[in-house]
């Protein structure tokens, strides 16, 4: 399966990755972080064809998939 | 593990943490960046250049805020409308930069516009990258030269009054050599066009739109959607459309301005191997 | 870097502001960006003619504006690079000046002033004097040199560039129409002979990129060129040494923008450079710069000779940084100081700031728009005495 | 020699800085003195007052500018009226009598009218009015020998017009000379 990663540190919560992932694998976590952001959680990570739209369209450089 | 193009990108220094971005939540700047590094990266593979002849350059204003410290390239974040005479200051002392100019509609389409008019007539070897959210983000939402008429800012609180800069007919007129226009919800086209640019001898205009979604007042994910909805790729549009038209409007071979210089400086040096062999 | 288009060494008689460009050729200047101004135009068309010959670039620019921004560019790309205007245009440059002080990028800006506000007229001035040093915005410092004479306009241009690439700064050559208009025999030095000075890279001290400060480690930074591997990031905001711009705090400003202050003012002994003659036993002093010290001396010496009158003779020819320090090392308590300047007295504040009590008296002796005459000198230093 | 002043004055277009610069040129590259070269002109290309001057020593110049003028050529009105206060008790004026009306009566100066312009126009067109003056005032300083001037002018007009500018300053050199010897005889 394949891995999501997030960095924390730089993620803003805009939620772009979510909107764009073709395969739904991914959605807004529940709990805020300190920053106030819902940040992008895993779903079913199955359903990731690691085609990395989202890594394309991360605003902040702070989301990366790894292929297993 | 970490994202792709971190790798040009100066995470540290000597002097602290440089990221994340001063940029909001959701800007699209930071979209453009790294469609930016992607085309760059695809390049630098692809052609083989050396990662040392990029330089970045920008002016003023929210899009220009991407040349701070971030690059692990050489950079100039430089004044309000500017970029474009200090990017022609280091094509002069060395042609051989490949150079990205990160510009928004203020910077480029008003205290700008006469060194943008002039790069383009000059046709100079630069890639001008221009995020266009159609008014001043940084200073708090006020109108631009590319603000649509009747729209409220800051500075228009009873309507804009003015016409406004289409910035692609502008560059086209002025004599850039390939112009475009996507949005930040285009991705893939716009990393084509980038490429397209960057390989382009003479000056390339790309005109991005991007979402400043704190002064449009919705999320950046409403606007990217609404990207899709309001463009049409301007071969399909038919008259009468109101639709944003998206795509590459010019793609021409002219004479460079460096190409052109360079036979001048020749005929002189020409001129002294041949003194120097008599 | 010599070749066949390099001017032999030998006479010539040539204008000033030709003189101006076989100066910066010779200082191994390869751009140039101006814009079209009387009187500064021969300079721009010198340039126009002579850079590509030597394999330079020259670019007539849409403004002033865009010139000044583009020395920046090309500095950092590795060139030494200049632009020519006169006083309208070089209001223009302040924004550029102060953004070359902040990135601490040297560049030479020659400004063959005119006579002014607004347009003023084409004629001689040197209105730009305060301009020069407090025009841009924001602090920091920065040099200004004025020639008076076709060879300084060659000989000064070097050492303008010299300056410039010594102490990482914009460097100002505060000429005026008389001497850029002005032709006389010129006299180019072999070109051994000539001192030229190179910025200090890093890579020669062994520093490496990762290591490399851009505005910090020494008083004056070390300067890596772009495209050399350093990944260097030029900023005009208030930074950190290594160029990056942090939560801001009055701390860090005064840091970061002091030692680009200091760096100039407080190595003003090294900068400075003051012309004397008859400075023995002296009871009066005229202090003068730029062209109108010609007619100054001449006045002097006529003065002596004519009248006996104990007066000596002492030229700026560093504006700034002042050389205050100098200026009272030098300079005996005297009765009355003379300055004569092609303005209403701008240079007076400074020196009579610097010599308050050196003298008895300051007098001003103003010429708008015009050079001096020794005449008006003369008639008002034989006032002053009468008095 | 001290000082020695020469003022030429007239108006843009007759190439009056040209005579300044072709003089300092001789002068100073050719005869060995020290020239010193300053000019003065309006905004228009054509038609402002315009002056160019000259001064001379066999030592260092310091005020570039005259003082009081040995020698004054005015092609105009407008620069003779303006300029003939400073020419020097025993200094020389030459004007064009085509361009200048009313000459001042002064005794202390000696006067010579060269028709610069109807000469030039036989030569190749009144643009060599300027090198007629030139021949003209050549012959007034007897210390420079033509060779020098004829170098000067090579060197300092287009080459392609060496030939025309030389026969033109030959003419007036000849008019100054026929003149100045009409005097003495």
């Amino acid at each position: 399966m394949n891995k999501l990663w997030i960095d924390e540190r730089y993620c803003k919560g805009c939620l772009i990755c979510i909107d764009a992932c073709p395969t739904k694998a991914i959605r807004p976590s529940e709990k805020l972080n300190s920053k106030g952001y819902r940040l992008p959680i895993e779903e079913n990570m199955a359903l990731c064809k690691a085609c990395e739209i989202c890594v394309l369209m991360c605003p902040d450089f702070a989301i990366a998939v790894s292929e297993e | 593990m970490k994202h792709p193009m971190l790798k040009y990108m100066k995470e540290t220094g000597p002097c602290g943490d440089r990221l994340p971005t001063i940029l909001c939540p959701g800007c699209g700047a930071g979209q453009v960046l790294n469609y930016t590094l992607h085309a760059v990266d695809q390049i630098i593979k692809e052609d083989k250049i050396a990662k040392e002849r990029f330089l970045f350059i920008s002016g003023i204003g929210c899009s220009s805020r991407l040349t701070t410290h971030y690059l692990n390239f050489d950079s100039a974040w430089t004044l309000h409308g500017r970029a474009p005479a200090v990017a022609t200051g280091a094509l002069l002392a060395n042609p051989e930069f490949k150079i990205i100019l990160f510009t928004g509609d203020g910077d480029v389409g008003a205290i700008g516009g006469n060194h943008f008019i002039h790069v383009c007539r000059r046709n100079l070897d630069m890639t001008i990258l221009c995020m266009n959210n159609a008014l001043y983000g940084m200073t708090g939402g006020q109108v631009a030269p590319t603000t649509p008429r009747g729209d409220y800012t800051t500075t228009t609180p009873y309507g804009n009054v003015e016409n406004s800069f289409v910035l692609c007919k502008l560059a086209e007129v002025a004599g850039a050599s390939y112009v475009a226009r996507w949005t930040t919800a285009h991705p893939q086209q716009a990393i084509r066009s980038i490429k397209h640019g960057i390989r382009k001898k003479g000056t390339s205009f790309i005109e991005i739109l991007s979402q400043c979604p704190v002064h449009a007042k919705k999320s950046a994910v409403e606007i990217l959607r609404s990207y899709k909805t309001k463009t049409v790729k301007a071969k399909n549009a038919e008259k009468g459309d109101n639709r944003i038209p998206i795509g590459e409007f010019l793609d021409i071979e002219q004479p460079e301005w460096f190409e052109s210089f360079q036979k001048i400086i020749d005929s002189f040096a020409s001129e002294e191997r041949k003194d120097q062999n008599e | 870097m010599s070749n066949s288009h390099m001017l032999r060494p030998g006479s010539y008689y040539f204008q000033g502001n030709e003189a101006c460009i076989e100066g910066a050729i010779m200082a191994g200047s390869r751009v140039y960006a101006g814009y079209p101004i009387t009187p500064a135009t021969e300079v721009m068309e010198a340039a126009a003619r002579r850079f590509p010959q030597v394999g330079g670039r020259f670019i007539q620019m849409e403004d002033e504006i865009s010139s000044a921004c583009l020395l920046i560019g090309a500095s950092w790309g590795g060139a030494k690079a200049l632009t020519g205007t006169s006083s309208p245009g070089f209001s223009l440059m302040q924004e550029a000046i102060s953004f070359g002080i902040i990135s601490e990028t040297p560049f030479v800006i020659v400004d063959v002033q005119r006579p002014g506000p607004g347009q003023g007229y084409i004629t001689s001035g040197q209105e730009d004097v305060m301009q020069a040093r407090w025009g841009h915005h924001g602090e920091g410092s920065l040099i200004a040199l004025a020639p008076s004479s076709v060879q300084e306009m060659f000989d000064f241009t070097i050492l303008a560039f010299n300056y410039a690439e010594q102490w990482r700064t914009p460097v100002i050559l505060l000429a005026d129409e008389t001497v850029g208009h002005m032709r006389k025999r010129l006299k180019i030095p072999p070109l051994g002979e000539i001192n030229i000075v190179n910025r200090k890279k890093p890579q020669e001290m062994g520093i490496r990129p990762e290591d490399y400060l851009p505005f910090g480690g020494s008083e004056v930074p070390l300067m890596a060129n772009w495209g050399e591997g350093y990944n260097v990031n030029v900023v005009g905001l208030v930074h950190q040494p290594d160029g990056h711009v942090t939560r801001y705090s009055p701390e860090l400003d005064y840091q970061c923008i002091d030692r680009k202050l200091r760096k100039i003012e407080d190595n003003v002994d090294k900068i400075a450079k003051i012309d004397t003659r008859f400075m023995a036993d002296i009871e009066h002093l005229i202090i003068c710069y730029g062209t109108p010290s010609r007619t100054a001396l001449e006045a002097v010496m006529e003065a002596r000779e004519e009248k006996g009158v104990p007066i000596g003779y002492l030229r700026l020819i560093t504006l700034w940084p002042f050389p205050e320090g100098m200026l009272r090392k030098l300079i005996p308590q005297v009765d009355t100081i003379f300055v004569p300047e092609m303005n209403l007295g701008m240079m007076m504040h400074p020196i009579r700031e610097a010599l308050r009590d050196k003298a008895k008296r300051f007098v001003s002796i103003p010429s708008m728009g015009t050079l001096h005459s020794p005449d008006l000198i003369l008639s008002k230093i034989y006032e002053e005495l009468r008095k | 020699m001290k000082r020695y002043e020469i003022r030429i004055a007239g108006f843009g277009g007759q190439g009056v800085v040209t005579i300044g610069r072709i003089l300092g040129t001789t002068i100073s590259m050719y005869e060995g003195k020290n020239s010193v070269n300053t000019q003065s002109y309006g905004p228009e290309s054509r038609g402002g007052a315009c002056r160019s001057e000259v001064v001379i020593s066999d030592g260092e110049i310091f005020y570039p500018r005259v003082r009081m003028a040995d020698i004054l050529v005015a092609l105009s009105q407008v620069a003779l009226d303006t300029y003939i206060a400073d020419l020097k008790k025993g200094g020389i004026l030459i004007v064009d009598p085509g361009a200048v009306e009313s000459v001042p009566d002064r005794k202390d100066i000696t006067i010579f009218r060269v028709p610069t312009m109807e000469i030039a126009q036989k030569v190749g067109g009144v643009k060599f009015q300027n090198m007629i003056a030139l021949g003209a005032l050549s012959t007034q300083m007897d210390w420079v020998s033509q060779a020098s001037f004829e170098r000067g002018i090579s060197e300092g007009v287009p080459s392609k017009t060496i030939t025309v500018n030389l026969e033109a300053f030959r003419k007036g050199r000849e008019y100054g000379k026929n003149q100045s010897e009409k005097r003495k005889g």
